[in-house]
């Protein structure tokens, strides 16, 4: 069956797109906190 | 010690649920709500793209609120305008999912990947525009007029979506062709869809929630080191200055 | 348009930074400069002098410290200050495909200065009528920079400011130049001016700022 | 106002010196107009897309027209000194709009007198007033958001990608309103006049919304880059 091609590409996509999206904030948001004092950052 | 994460509690606690509520939705998705009894399996894309476009059009709501906010708002601090700049940057990748699920799941039901609906021109032309956005956004200068400009854009493009809107939906009704088959409107859903459809979107909005506040505070983080790095500049370009002209005496 | 208040003081710089790309152009610059008064800015390339005129003239943002021209706080509103403001910066501001002589006549139109304005001006600054007449894509370096003084001329603003205008001038010209720079602040608009001039004989010596490493180091009153 | 009609004024004779419209915009909208019938290769098709071909024409020499009135205004700084010269804001938009409206007019009139002879396309009598409501409508819509996002890049790098990404989303609605209204005016058998006014409708919202989008935000807007 064809559909199940489609079907899981549809939700690898997905999920995958946004779990790079998060890892690509978290590192990046790491290698700049290290540069600001923690008084500075408003949620601590 | 200086922290080096942007977590806090709160948004481990948001994440943590995402993931658990995700996890459920592809379990109940894939093995336990049964295929459509007219569109077949391909109904399983449903609980992600339905999710995702809900989310991208809440994500441009969010965009142009906190646009209107920081625009609105005497002296600026950058909170709205950074959160405006998060929430757009998080729609465009739902709307980017949105059109691509859309379309396979087009490809499916309807045997082609896009039809000119009124609903997806729309899309498509509300994708651009805040790609154009962000494009807008990330070029450097002072952060102030980065808020200025970008908000008047989100608001341009508030007032832009709903006369694309309007003339592409008069565009197909002149035009008389068939009614377009909708796949959302066409499935039969039982209780345990539903459920599944719900939770999705509920597990999507704790996605967009925890994405927001991530990106938002590393826009600030951004903000500050530009900050942190101008202290130094500013002593140093001092120091010179001070050498040159002692010297000079 | 916002009334020019009869406050003495036309340029308040408290500690102002301005940062360009993360840059401090200006890295604390502190100065009071009175209505009226000729100001000439010296120092090396790279001291801040052309950001410090771009600050006043609104157009760069402060960054940090205050910063205020004729009472409006640039931190605020930068716009509202510029109706004030003439300025003749590295470019001369000028439309290649019209004359030397349109260029002068559309500034005089927007501000609603006469013709005879117009001819005064080009006059002034030795733009015969030849030049006047000739496209300024045309013109020599110090032709164009005439013409834009000669915009400048017509402007009649409250603040004058000139980047590097005597170069590129003849002899001739930067003496009338500095004429018309001493009329400007006796009917009582306020100018700065940048300047790399070795002093000339014989000439009064305005009040000079010379800045050094984004401040403004040290502040020599005017001399006879 | 009279600020806006100096500043238009000004920019109509830069235009008239440079002779950009004439020499550049206008043999590359005609050419498109043919490089489309070539690749169409089908004069019912041709006659078909004709209106079509028309205004995405327009479009595209918009973008070039419109980075033409900005590069004039950068190049040698000029922009520093309209901003520093006690012009309202406004009446730079306005004048900068007017002076676009003008070429874009005359541009679109020849656009539309080239698919008539190149593409065959017919207007009957009562048409004509349709079609000339529709350019000059399309056409100040078409000069007000170019001006409008014109303003936004006028001093980044990179703008003319970024000006057409910015501006042919938004030109979307005026791009659909004026093509249909114009298969109208050619007397299409798909819509008829009626439609084809309702359409003008949605091209006069545009160009008002649009317009009176630009007053408000130009001056804000137009913010020199460091």
């Amino acid at each position: 069956m064809d559909d199940i091609g489609f079907i899981l590409a549809s939700w690898l996509i997905t999920l995958g797109s946004i779990g790079v999206l998060a890892f690509v904030t978290l590192r990046r948001a790491r290698q700049l906190a290290e540069h600001v004092p923690d008084e500075a950052k408003p949620w601590l | 010690m200086v922290s080096r994460s942007t977590g806090t509690t709160t948004t481990r606690v948001i994440g943590i649920a995402a993931i658990a509520v995700l996890a459920w939705v592809v379990v109940s998705a894939f093995f336990i709500t049964p295929a459509d009894f007219q569109q077949g399996e391909s109904v399983r894309i449903m609980y992600a793209h339905v999710p995702a476009a809900w989310i991208a059009y809440l994500a441009f709501i969010t965009t142009g609120i906190t646009s209107g906010i920081s625009l609105a708002r005497r002296h600026r601090t950058l909170g709205f305008d950074r959160v405006a700049g998060a929430s757009a940057e998080v729609g465009v990748l739902f709307m980017g999912l949105a059109l691509i699920t859309g379309s396979l799941w087009g490809r499916l039901t309807w045997g082609t990947f896009w039809q000119w609906d009124p609903r997806l021109t729309t899309t498509l032309f509300l994708f651009v525009t805040y790609v154009g956005y962000l494009a807008v956004r990330n070029i450097d200068g002072d952060p102030h007029r980065r808020a200025k400009r970008s908000a008047i854009l989100a608001l341009l493009a508030v007032l832009e979506i709903p006369l694309v809107h309007f003339s592409v939906v008069l565009w197909r009704s002149l035009h008389q062709e068939a009614s377009v088959l909708n796949p959302d409107g066409d499935v039969r859903l039982d209780d345990m869809m539903l459920f599944t459809l719900f939770s999705g979107v509920v597990g999507f909005t704790l996605v967009f929630v925890w994405m927001v506040i991530h990106r938002q505070r590393l826009a600030t983080l951004r903000d500050l080191q530009q900050g942190v790095g101008l202290d130094a500049a500013i002593a140093a370009r001092r120091n010179e200055g001070a050498a040159i002209a002692g010297g000079g005496q | 348009m916002q009334p020019v208040t009869t406050n003495d003081t036309a340029i308040r710089l408290n500690d102002a930074v301005v940062a360009l790309g993360g840059f401090p152009a200006l890295a604390g610059a502190s100065v009071s400069v009175g209505r009226g008064e000729l100001v000439a800015l010296r120092g090396a390339n790279g001291t801040g002098k052309s950001t410090l005129l771009r600050l006043c003239a609104g157009l760069v943002p402060l960054t940090r410290g205050s910063a205020q021209v004729f009472d409006v706080n640039l931190a605020d509103d930068r716009a509202s200050v510029r109706r004030h403001v003439g300025l003749l910066g590295h470019r001369n501001g000028l439309y290649d495909e019209l004359t030397s002589r349109e260029n002068v006549e559309f500034t005089a139109r927007l501000v609603g200065a006469h013709t005879r304005d117009v001819e005064d001006a080009l006059a002034r600054l030795r733009i015969d009528s030849r030049v006047a007449s000739t496209r300024t894509r045309a013109l020599s370096a110090g032709q164009r920079r005439r013409t834009a003084l000669a915009s400048l001329v017509v402007r009649r603003a409250q603040l004058w400011l000139l980047d590097e205008p005597h170069a590129g001038l003849d002899a001739a010209a930067r003496d009338e130049l500095d004429v018309i720079l001493l009329e400007a602040t006796s009917s009582g608009a306020t100018v700065l001016y940048t300047t790399h001039e070795t002093d000339r004989p014989g000439r009064a010596v305005p009040r000079t700022l010379l800045l050094a490493g984004g401040v403004v180091a040290s502040d020599s009153p005017r001399q006879s | 106002m009279k600020q806006a009609l100096v500043v238009a004024r000004k920019d109509l004779l830069v235009e008239f010196r440079a002779r950009l419209l004439l020499v550049r915009v206008i043999p590359f909208a005609l050419l498109v107009l043919v490089l489309f019938a070539v690749a169409l290769d089908s004069e019912p098709l041709i006659l078909r897309a004709a209106s079509g071909l028309v205004w995405l024409t327009m479009l595209f020499s918009t973008l070039l027209l419109v980075q033409r009135t900005y590069d004039v205004e950068t190049q040698d700084a000029a922009l520093e000194v309209l901003l520093t010269s006690a012009v309202e804001p406004v009446n730079v938009f306005f004048g900068k709009l007017f002076a676009a409206f003008v070429q874009l007019l005359v541009l679109s009139v020849l656009l539309v007198f080239g698919a008539i002879v190149l593409y065959g396309a017919t207007v009957s009598g009562s048409n004509v007033v349709l079609l000339v409501t529709i350019v000059v409508s399309a056409a100040w819509g078409l000069a007000s958001v170019g001006t409008l996002y014109g303003a936004v890049v006028a001093n980044m790098n990179g703008r003319d990608s970024l000006l057409a990404l910015l501006a042919l989303p938004v030109l979307a609605p005026l791009l659909i309103g004026a093509s249909r209204a114009t298969e109208a005016a050619f007397g299409s058998q798909t819509i008829d006049t009626a439609s084809g006014w309702a359409w003008v409708a949605l091209l006069a919202v545009f160009a008002v919304v649009f317009s009176a989008a630009g007053a408000a935000a130009f001056g804000a807007l137009m913010e020199p880059e460091a």
